[in-house]
Protein backbone atom coordinates (compact mmCIF):
# COMPACT_ATOMS: atom_id res chain seq x y z
CA UNK A 1 0.00 0.00 0.00
CA UNK A 2 1.46 3.78 -0.68
CA UNK A 3 0.84 6.31 1.80
CA UNK A 4 1.95 9.86 1.05
CA UNK A 5 3.46 11.01 4.68
CA UNK A 6 4.40 14.47 5.05
CA UNK A 7 7.08 15.81 7.83
CA UNK A 8 7.05 18.97 9.87
CA UNK A 9 9.67 21.55 12.22
CA UNK A 10 12.44 19.50 12.73
CA UNK A 11 11.37 15.94 11.97
CA UNK A 12 11.10 17.73 8.54
CA UNK A 13 15.04 19.20 8.46
CA UNK A 14 16.63 15.91 9.64
CA UNK A 15 14.71 14.10 6.85
CA UNK A 16 15.61 16.79 4.37
CA UNK A 17 11.99 16.58 2.45
CA UNK A 18 8.61 17.95 3.73
CA UNK A 19 7.25 14.53 2.07
CA UNK A 20 6.77 11.53 -0.16
CA UNK A 21 5.02 8.37 -1.12
CA UNK A 22 6.20 5.62 0.72
CA UNK A 23 5.06 1.85 -0.03
CA UNK A 24 4.20 0.55 3.72
CA UNK A 25 5.71 -2.68 4.03
CA UNK A 26 2.85 -5.48 4.71
CA UNK A 27 4.22 -6.02 8.23
CA UNK A 28 3.75 -1.96 9.69
CA UNK A 29 0.22 -1.85 10.89
CA UNK A 30 0.37 0.95 13.52
CA UNK A 31 1.93 4.30 13.97
CA UNK A 32 4.88 3.42 15.97
CA UNK A 33 5.99 0.21 13.30
CA UNK A 34 5.93 2.83 10.64
CA UNK A 35 8.12 5.08 12.82
CA UNK A 36 10.70 2.44 13.47
CA UNK A 37 10.09 1.52 10.20
CA UNK A 38 11.27 4.35 8.55
CA UNK A 39 14.38 5.10 11.36
CA UNK A 40 16.27 2.28 9.55
CA UNK A 41 15.90 3.98 5.96
CA UNK A 42 19.17 5.86 6.23
CA UNK A 43 21.25 8.75 8.58
CA UNK A 44 18.49 11.39 7.84
CA UNK A 45 15.80 9.38 9.02
CA UNK A 46 17.68 7.99 12.26
CA UNK A 47 18.74 11.40 13.21
CA UNK A 48 14.80 12.38 12.83
CA UNK A 49 13.02 9.29 14.55
CA UNK A 50 16.17 8.77 17.14
CA UNK A 51 13.53 9.49 19.89
CA UNK A 52 10.22 8.02 18.76
CA UNK A 53 8.29 8.94 22.18
CA UNK A 54 8.52 12.74 21.70
CA UNK A 55 7.41 12.27 17.78
CA UNK A 56 3.65 12.97 17.11
CA UNK A 57 1.72 11.60 14.05
CA UNK A 58 -1.37 12.41 12.40
CA UNK A 59 -3.39 10.05 9.93
CA UNK A 60 -5.27 11.78 7.26
CA UNK A 61 -5.25 15.36 9.50
CA UNK A 62 -6.26 13.66 12.90
CA UNK A 63 -4.39 13.07 16.11
CA UNK A 64 -2.94 9.33 16.70
CA UNK A 65 -1.78 7.65 19.10
CA UNK A 66 1.04 5.04 18.28
CA UNK A 67 -0.41 2.45 18.88
CA UNK A 68 -3.14 3.43 16.32
CA UNK A 69 -3.26 1.24 13.48
CA UNK A 70 -3.32 3.23 10.31
CA UNK A 71 -5.70 1.18 8.23
CA UNK A 72 -6.41 2.93 5.27
CA UNK A 73 -4.85 6.35 6.35
CA UNK A 74 -3.74 8.35 2.83
CA UNK A 75 -1.50 10.91 4.18
CA UNK A 76 0.52 10.47 7.62
CA UNK A 77 1.89 13.44 9.38
CA UNK A 78 4.64 12.85 11.43
CA UNK A 79 6.17 15.90 13.33
CA UNK A 80 7.75 17.29 17.03
CA UNK A 81 5.10 18.50 19.85
CA UNK A 82 3.47 21.62 18.65
CA UNK A 83 4.25 25.15 19.67
CA UNK A 84 1.84 27.35 18.46
CA UNK A 85 -0.23 29.77 19.87
CA UNK B 1 -37.27 24.19 8.75
CA UNK B 2 -36.45 26.47 5.74
CA UNK B 3 -32.99 28.13 5.54
CA UNK B 4 -34.15 31.36 6.86
CA UNK B 5 -35.31 29.84 9.58
CA UNK B 6 -31.91 28.09 10.51
CA UNK B 7 -29.73 31.20 9.89
CA UNK B 8 -30.67 32.82 13.29
CA UNK B 9 -29.53 29.88 15.09
CA UNK B 10 -26.76 29.65 13.11
CA UNK B 11 -25.46 33.13 13.62
CA UNK B 12 -26.19 33.06 17.23
CA UNK B 13 -23.44 30.24 17.60
CA UNK B 14 -21.00 31.61 15.31
CA UNK B 15 -17.34 29.46 14.97
CA UNK B 16 -14.67 31.46 12.81
CA UNK B 17 -11.32 30.02 12.18
CA UNK B 18 -8.71 31.29 9.88
CA UNK B 19 -5.13 30.13 9.23
CA UNK B 20 -3.69 33.47 7.66
CA UNK B 21 -0.30 34.92 6.81
CA UNK B 22 -1.39 38.23 7.27
CA UNK B 23 -1.75 40.61 9.99
CA UNK B 24 -5.65 40.90 11.81
CA UNK B 25 -7.36 43.40 13.28
CA UNK B 26 -8.47 42.80 16.53
CA UNK B 27 -11.16 45.55 16.87
CA UNK B 28 -13.02 45.09 13.87
CA UNK B 29 -13.05 40.91 14.76
CA UNK B 30 -14.77 42.38 18.17
CA UNK B 31 -17.31 44.30 16.24
CA UNK B 32 -18.13 41.81 13.24
CA UNK B 33 -18.68 38.80 16.18
CA UNK B 34 -20.63 41.59 18.02
CA UNK B 35 -22.58 43.18 15.06
CA UNK B 36 -26.18 44.00 15.11
CA UNK B 37 -26.87 41.95 18.43
CA UNK B 38 -28.07 42.78 21.63
CA UNK B 39 -27.83 40.07 23.46
CA UNK B 40 -24.20 39.74 24.11
CA UNK B 41 -22.63 40.73 27.75
CA UNK B 42 -18.87 39.59 27.49
CA UNK B 43 -16.34 39.63 24.93
CA UNK B 44 -12.82 38.42 26.07
CA UNK B 45 -10.12 38.79 23.50
CA UNK B 46 -6.66 37.17 23.81
CA UNK B 47 -3.92 38.35 21.36
CA UNK B 48 -0.58 36.24 21.05
CA UNK B 49 2.21 38.53 20.31
CA UNK B 50 5.88 37.80 19.21
CA UNK B 51 8.78 38.64 22.32
CA UNK B 52 12.05 39.67 21.57
CA UNK B 53 13.46 37.76 24.52
CA UNK B 54 15.42 40.02 25.59
CA UNK B 55 16.65 41.42 22.04
CA UNK B 56 17.78 38.39 21.21
CA UNK B 57 14.98 37.51 18.67
CA UNK B 58 14.91 38.72 15.29
CA UNK B 59 11.75 37.14 14.44
CA UNK B 60 9.83 33.17 14.75
CA UNK B 61 8.69 31.77 11.79
CA UNK B 62 5.89 29.50 12.06
CA UNK B 63 5.72 26.41 9.98
CA UNK B 64 2.14 24.98 9.99
CA UNK B 65 0.27 21.88 8.73
CA UNK B 66 -2.61 23.34 6.62
CA UNK B 67 -5.27 21.62 6.30
CA UNK B 68 -5.04 19.91 10.06
CA UNK B 69 -4.67 23.67 11.44
CA UNK B 70 -7.67 24.60 10.49
CA UNK B 71 -9.21 21.24 11.45
CA UNK B 72 -7.88 21.28 14.80
CA UNK B 73 -8.54 24.71 15.64
CA UNK B 74 -12.14 24.82 14.60
CA UNK B 75 -12.59 21.16 16.69
CA UNK B 76 -11.29 22.91 19.96
CA UNK B 77 -13.35 26.21 18.96
CA UNK B 78 -16.24 24.16 18.54
CA UNK B 79 -16.19 22.63 21.73
CA UNK B 80 -15.72 25.72 23.37
CA UNK B 81 -19.00 26.53 22.47
CA UNK B 82 -20.87 23.75 23.13
CA UNK B 83 -18.97 23.33 26.57
CA UNK B 84 -19.41 27.20 27.68
CA UNK B 85 -22.26 28.18 25.83
CA UNK B 86 -20.67 30.45 23.78
CA UNK B 87 -22.64 33.29 21.65
CA UNK B 88 -19.53 33.11 18.76
CA UNK B 89 -15.89 32.67 18.99
CA UNK B 90 -13.13 33.57 16.69
CA UNK B 91 -9.86 31.96 16.19
CA UNK B 92 -6.75 33.67 13.97
CA UNK B 93 -3.93 31.67 13.76
CA UNK B 94 -1.03 33.69 11.68
CA UNK B 95 2.07 31.83 9.94
CA UNK B 96 5.35 32.74 8.40
CA UNK B 97 7.86 35.03 10.03
CA UNK B 98 6.67 37.34 12.90
CA UNK B 99 8.77 39.92 14.39
CA UNK B 100 8.99 41.09 17.78
CA UNK B 101 5.91 42.76 18.87
CA UNK B 102 3.75 41.32 16.17
CA UNK B 103 0.79 39.66 16.54
CA UNK B 104 0.80 35.59 16.12
CA UNK B 105 -2.96 34.78 17.82
CA UNK B 106 -6.18 36.25 17.99
CA UNK B 107 -9.08 34.68 20.34
CA UNK B 108 -11.90 36.07 20.99
CA UNK B 109 -15.18 34.56 22.66
CA UNK B 110 -18.75 36.24 23.48
CA UNK B 111 -21.15 34.95 25.73
CA UNK B 112 -24.10 36.45 28.00
CA UNK B 113 -21.67 36.40 30.98
CA UNK B 114 -17.98 37.10 31.73
CA UNK B 115 -17.18 33.90 33.30
CA UNK B 116 -18.18 31.97 29.96
CA UNK B 117 -16.09 34.07 27.79
CA UNK B 118 -12.95 33.98 30.07
CA UNK B 119 -13.01 30.14 30.22
CA UNK B 120 -13.84 29.81 26.39
CA UNK B 121 -10.81 32.06 25.10
CA UNK B 122 -9.05 30.51 28.08
CA UNK B 123 -10.25 26.99 27.48
CA UNK B 124 -9.15 27.41 23.10
CA UNK B 125 -5.60 28.48 23.52
CA UNK B 126 -4.92 26.20 26.05
CA UNK B 127 -6.16 23.37 23.49
CA UNK B 128 -4.95 25.26 20.97
CA UNK B 129 -1.32 25.49 22.31
CA UNK B 130 -0.89 21.41 22.89
CA UNK B 131 -3.04 20.33 19.56
CA UNK B 132 -2.92 22.40 17.07
CA UNK B 133 -0.14 21.94 14.35
CA UNK B 134 2.11 24.96 14.53
CA UNK B 135 6.25 25.22 15.31
CA UNK B 136 7.78 28.29 15.97
CA UNK B 137 11.38 28.50 14.94
CA UNK B 138 13.63 31.23 16.41
CA UNK B 139 15.63 34.03 14.01
CA UNK B 140 18.25 35.12 16.03
CA UNK B 141 19.34 39.15 15.87
CA UNK B 142 23.08 38.15 15.15
CA UNK B 143 21.80 36.81 11.72
CA UNK B 144 21.50 33.09 12.80
CA UNK B 145 19.07 30.94 12.81
CA UNK B 146 18.26 29.49 16.29
CA UNK B 147 16.30 26.26 18.03
CA UNK B 148 12.86 25.13 17.43
CA UNK B 149 10.91 26.30 20.32
CA UNK B 150 10.33 23.79 22.52
CA UNK B 151 6.93 22.56 23.98
CA UNK B 152 6.27 23.38 27.74
CA UNK B 153 5.24 21.37 30.37
CA UNK B 154 3.14 23.92 31.18
CA UNK B 155 1.40 23.86 28.87
CA UNK B 156 0.13 20.18 29.09
CA UNK B 157 -0.67 20.67 32.45
CA UNK B 158 -2.96 24.01 31.53
CA UNK B 159 -4.38 21.72 29.19
CA UNK B 160 -4.68 19.35 31.61
CA UNK B 161 -7.11 21.41 33.95
CA UNK B 162 -9.95 21.27 31.80
CA UNK B 163 -10.47 17.50 32.26
CA UNK B 164 -9.56 17.05 35.82
CA UNK B 165 -12.61 20.23 36.91
CA UNK B 166 -15.15 18.21 35.03
CA UNK C 1 16.94 58.74 40.23
CA UNK C 2 16.52 60.97 37.47
CA UNK C 3 13.24 60.94 35.71
CA UNK C 4 14.55 59.53 33.02
CA UNK C 5 15.89 56.56 34.48
CA UNK C 6 12.44 56.36 36.37
CA UNK C 7 10.64 56.36 33.02
CA UNK C 8 11.29 52.83 31.71
CA UNK C 9 10.64 50.99 34.97
CA UNK C 10 6.81 52.96 35.22
CA UNK C 11 5.86 52.14 31.69
CA UNK C 12 6.52 48.73 31.97
CA UNK C 13 4.12 48.79 34.69
CA UNK C 14 1.42 50.98 33.60
CA UNK C 15 -1.83 51.14 35.26
CA UNK C 16 -4.49 53.38 33.31
CA UNK C 17 -7.88 53.64 35.01
CA UNK C 18 -10.85 56.34 33.34
CA UNK C 19 -14.00 56.78 33.97
CA UNK C 20 -15.92 58.28 30.68
CA UNK C 21 -19.12 58.94 29.69
CA UNK C 22 -17.92 58.67 26.03
CA UNK C 23 -17.46 55.75 24.28
CA UNK C 24 -14.50 53.67 23.96
CA UNK C 25 -11.74 52.55 21.08
CA UNK C 26 -10.79 48.56 22.08
CA UNK C 27 -8.13 48.55 19.27
CA UNK C 28 -6.52 51.72 20.16
CA UNK C 29 -6.74 51.39 23.53
CA UNK C 30 -4.69 47.73 22.95
CA UNK C 31 -1.98 49.30 20.37
CA UNK C 32 -1.27 52.11 23.26
CA UNK C 33 -0.51 49.40 26.01
CA UNK C 34 1.50 47.54 23.49
CA UNK C 35 3.11 49.95 21.41
CA UNK C 36 6.79 50.35 20.70
CA UNK C 37 7.18 47.19 23.15
CA UNK C 38 8.72 43.69 21.98
CA UNK C 39 8.56 41.98 25.46
CA UNK C 40 4.60 41.50 25.66
CA UNK C 41 2.94 37.98 25.21
CA UNK C 42 -0.32 38.24 26.26
CA UNK C 43 -3.11 40.75 26.20
CA UNK C 44 -6.22 39.84 27.51
CA UNK C 45 -9.19 41.72 26.85
CA UNK C 46 -13.06 41.74 28.84
CA UNK C 47 -15.19 44.39 27.12
CA UNK C 48 -18.85 43.87 29.35
CA UNK C 49 -21.51 45.20 27.01
CA UNK C 50 -25.46 46.39 27.37
CA UNK C 51 -27.52 43.16 26.97
CA UNK C 52 -31.61 43.83 26.27
CA UNK C 53 -32.37 41.13 28.01
CA UNK C 54 -34.47 39.37 25.28
CA UNK C 55 -35.64 43.04 23.96
CA UNK C 56 -36.96 44.30 27.63
CA UNK C 57 -34.56 46.63 27.69
CA UNK C 58 -33.91 50.40 25.83
CA UNK C 59 -31.00 51.53 27.90
CA UNK C 60 -29.08 50.97 31.31
CA UNK C 61 -28.14 53.89 33.05
CA UNK C 62 -24.97 53.82 34.80
CA UNK C 63 -24.67 55.90 37.85
CA UNK C 64 -20.98 56.26 40.09
CA UNK C 65 -19.33 57.67 42.89
CA UNK C 66 -16.43 60.19 40.43
CA UNK C 67 -13.85 59.98 43.00
CA UNK C 68 -14.18 56.97 44.51
CA UNK C 69 -14.87 54.69 41.32
CA UNK C 70 -11.30 55.87 40.16
CA UNK C 71 -9.65 55.50 43.60
CA UNK C 72 -11.28 51.86 43.59
CA UNK C 73 -10.67 50.52 40.09
CA UNK C 74 -6.99 51.86 40.54
CA UNK C 75 -6.34 50.40 44.14
CA UNK C 76 -7.83 47.03 42.19
CA UNK C 77 -5.92 47.67 39.12
CA UNK C 78 -2.76 48.09 41.19
CA UNK C 79 -3.08 44.81 43.43
CA UNK C 80 -3.66 43.17 39.74
CA UNK C 81 -0.04 44.22 38.26
CA UNK C 82 1.46 43.30 41.58
CA UNK C 83 0.18 40.07 42.12
CA UNK C 84 0.66 38.68 38.90
CA UNK C 85 3.29 40.61 37.66
CA UNK C 86 1.59 42.72 34.80
CA UNK C 87 3.42 44.59 32.25
CA UNK C 88 -0.06 46.67 32.21
CA UNK C 89 -3.19 47.19 32.48
CA UNK C 90 -5.74 49.33 31.65
CA UNK C 91 -9.30 50.06 33.16
CA UNK C 92 -12.32 52.17 31.05
CA UNK C 93 -15.82 52.21 32.70
CA UNK C 94 -18.45 54.49 31.03
CA UNK C 95 -21.32 56.06 33.18
CA UNK C 96 -24.46 57.10 31.76
CA UNK C 97 -27.40 55.97 30.02
CA UNK C 98 -26.16 53.32 27.76
CA UNK C 99 -27.89 51.51 24.72
CA UNK C 100 -28.12 47.61 24.34
CA UNK C 101 -25.05 46.51 22.35
CA UNK C 102 -23.11 49.38 23.54
CA UNK C 103 -19.93 49.37 25.80
CA UNK C 104 -19.66 49.19 29.55
CA UNK C 105 -16.62 48.19 30.39
CA UNK C 106 -13.11 47.71 29.42
CA UNK C 107 -10.38 46.04 30.73
CA UNK C 108 -6.62 45.10 29.12
CA UNK C 109 -4.25 43.00 31.01
CA UNK C 110 -0.70 42.56 29.45
CA UNK C 111 1.98 40.12 30.38
CA UNK C 112 4.69 38.26 28.99
CA UNK C 113 2.47 34.74 29.35
CA UNK C 114 -0.97 34.03 28.74
CA UNK C 115 -2.00 32.73 32.21
CA UNK C 116 -1.15 36.29 33.84
CA UNK C 117 -3.03 38.18 31.45
CA UNK C 118 -6.17 35.97 31.37
CA UNK C 119 -5.83 36.26 35.75
CA UNK C 120 -5.37 39.70 35.56
CA UNK C 121 -8.27 40.88 33.83
CA UNK C 122 -10.57 38.10 35.56
CA UNK C 123 -9.02 39.88 38.78
CA UNK C 124 -9.74 43.35 38.20
CA UNK C 125 -13.18 42.33 36.69
CA UNK C 126 -14.53 40.09 39.67
CA UNK C 127 -13.44 42.81 42.13
CA UNK C 128 -14.61 45.88 40.04
CA UNK C 129 -18.22 44.25 40.53
CA UNK C 130 -18.22 43.70 43.41
CA UNK C 131 -16.02 47.12 44.97
CA UNK C 132 -16.15 49.86 42.48
CA UNK C 133 -19.20 52.44 43.39
CA UNK C 134 -21.29 51.84 40.07
CA UNK C 135 -25.17 51.14 39.98
CA UNK C 136 -27.10 50.01 37.22
CA UNK C 137 -30.86 51.40 36.36
CA UNK C 138 -32.95 49.79 33.78
CA UNK C 139 -34.71 51.74 31.18
CA UNK C 140 -37.29 49.95 29.54
CA UNK C 141 -38.79 49.53 25.70
CA UNK C 142 -42.09 50.51 26.96
CA UNK C 143 -41.05 53.56 28.30
CA UNK C 144 -41.32 53.13 32.21
CA UNK C 145 -37.96 53.26 34.15
CA UNK C 146 -37.40 49.92 35.71
CA UNK C 147 -35.81 48.51 38.42
CA UNK C 148 -32.21 49.32 39.86
CA UNK C 149 -30.37 45.99 39.11
CA UNK C 150 -29.75 43.75 41.97
CA UNK C 151 -25.85 42.40 43.13
CA UNK C 152 -25.43 38.66 42.81
CA UNK C 153 -24.32 36.18 44.74
CA UNK C 154 -22.32 34.62 42.12
CA UNK C 155 -20.30 38.27 42.01
CA UNK C 156 -19.28 37.44 45.43
CA UNK C 157 -18.67 34.33 44.80
CA UNK C 158 -16.30 35.11 41.70
CA UNK C 159 -14.61 37.34 44.04
CA UNK C 160 -13.70 35.05 46.78
CA UNK C 161 -12.10 32.68 44.67
CA UNK C 162 -8.98 35.03 44.86
CA UNK C 163 -8.77 34.92 48.35
CA UNK C 164 -9.27 30.98 48.86
CA UNK C 165 -7.01 29.91 45.57
CA UNK C 166 -4.10 31.95 47.99
CA UNK D 1 -19.10 67.92 63.89
CA UNK D 2 -20.52 68.90 60.75
CA UNK D 3 -20.34 66.27 57.55
CA UNK D 4 -20.95 66.15 53.89
CA UNK D 5 -23.33 62.80 53.84
CA UNK D 6 -24.06 61.48 49.63
CA UNK D 7 -25.77 59.21 48.78
CA UNK D 8 -26.15 56.91 45.27
CA UNK D 9 -28.65 54.77 43.47
CA UNK D 10 -32.01 53.81 45.07
CA UNK D 11 -30.75 55.45 48.81
CA UNK D 12 -30.33 58.65 46.52
CA UNK D 13 -33.93 58.74 45.12
CA UNK D 14 -35.68 57.12 48.61
CA UNK D 15 -34.02 60.26 50.36
CA UNK D 16 -34.87 62.55 47.66
CA UNK D 17 -31.30 63.87 47.18
CA UNK D 18 -27.40 63.45 46.14
CA UNK D 19 -25.86 65.02 49.26
CA UNK D 20 -26.03 66.88 52.13
CA UNK D 21 -24.21 68.73 55.14
CA UNK D 22 -25.45 67.29 58.32
CA UNK D 23 -24.40 67.95 62.47
CA UNK D 24 -23.56 64.49 63.77
CA UNK D 25 -24.64 64.02 67.11
CA UNK D 26 -22.33 63.37 69.42
CA UNK D 27 -23.66 59.71 70.00
CA UNK D 28 -22.84 58.64 66.54
CA UNK D 29 -19.26 57.31 66.45
CA UNK D 30 -19.39 54.58 63.75
CA UNK D 31 -21.08 53.67 60.37
CA UNK D 32 -23.66 51.62 61.78
CA UNK D 33 -24.76 54.56 64.25
CA UNK D 34 -24.85 56.90 61.71
CA UNK D 35 -27.51 55.01 59.71
CA UNK D 36 -29.70 54.06 62.51
CA UNK D 37 -29.69 58.34 63.35
CA UNK D 38 -30.49 59.20 59.90
CA UNK D 39 -33.35 56.24 59.91
CA UNK D 40 -35.24 58.69 62.66
CA UNK D 41 -35.30 61.66 60.67
CA UNK D 42 -38.42 60.96 58.64
CA UNK D 43 -40.42 58.25 56.24
CA UNK D 44 -37.85 59.37 53.51
CA UNK D 45 -34.98 58.24 55.42
CA UNK D 46 -36.60 55.14 56.94
CA UNK D 47 -37.86 54.07 53.67
CA UNK D 48 -34.39 54.30 52.12
CA UNK D 49 -32.38 52.79 55.29
CA UNK D 50 -35.23 50.06 56.56
CA UNK D 51 -33.03 47.55 55.83
CA UNK D 52 -29.29 48.49 57.37
CA UNK D 53 -27.34 45.33 56.50
CA UNK D 54 -27.85 45.99 52.66
CA UNK D 55 -26.54 49.56 53.33
CA UNK D 56 -22.59 49.99 52.03
CA UNK D 57 -20.83 52.96 52.94
CA UNK D 58 -17.58 54.94 52.22
CA UNK D 59 -15.74 57.17 54.54
CA UNK D 60 -13.45 59.70 52.36
CA UNK D 61 -13.98 57.43 49.20
CA UNK D 62 -12.55 54.55 50.96
CA UNK D 63 -15.37 51.50 52.13
CA UNK D 64 -15.80 50.97 55.65
CA UNK D 65 -18.12 48.43 57.23
CA UNK D 66 -20.92 49.29 59.62
CA UNK D 67 -18.51 48.77 62.78
CA UNK D 68 -16.25 51.37 61.40
CA UNK D 69 -15.43 54.48 63.10
CA UNK D 70 -16.52 57.71 61.08
CA UNK D 71 -13.62 59.48 62.92
CA UNK D 72 -12.38 62.55 61.25
CA UNK D 73 -14.04 61.74 57.93
CA UNK D 74 -15.36 64.63 55.72
CA UNK D 75 -17.55 62.67 53.58
CA UNK D 76 -19.76 59.91 54.30
CA UNK D 77 -21.61 57.73 51.35
CA UNK D 78 -24.51 55.89 51.30
CA UNK D 79 -25.06 53.54 48.92
CA UNK D 80 -26.69 49.95 47.84
CA UNK D 81 -24.40 47.34 46.84
CA UNK D 82 -22.28 48.02 43.50
CA UNK D 83 -23.56 46.39 40.36
CA UNK D 84 -20.74 48.32 38.10
CA UNK D 85 -18.88 46.45 35.48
Amino acid sequence: MSVRLVYFAWVRERIGKGSEEIDLPPEVKTVGELIAHLATLGEEYEAALQVPGVIRAALDEEHADHDEPIGGAREIALFPPMTGG
Amino acid sequence: MTVAARMPDEAAHRVDVRIQAHDFDSAAEIAALTAGRADIGAVVTFTGLCRDEGGRLAALELEHYPGMAERAIRAIATEAVARFSLQGILAIHRHGKIAPGGNIVLVVAAAPHRQAAFDGAAFLMDYLKTDAPFWKKEHLKDGGTGEWVSAKDADDAAKARWTSAQ
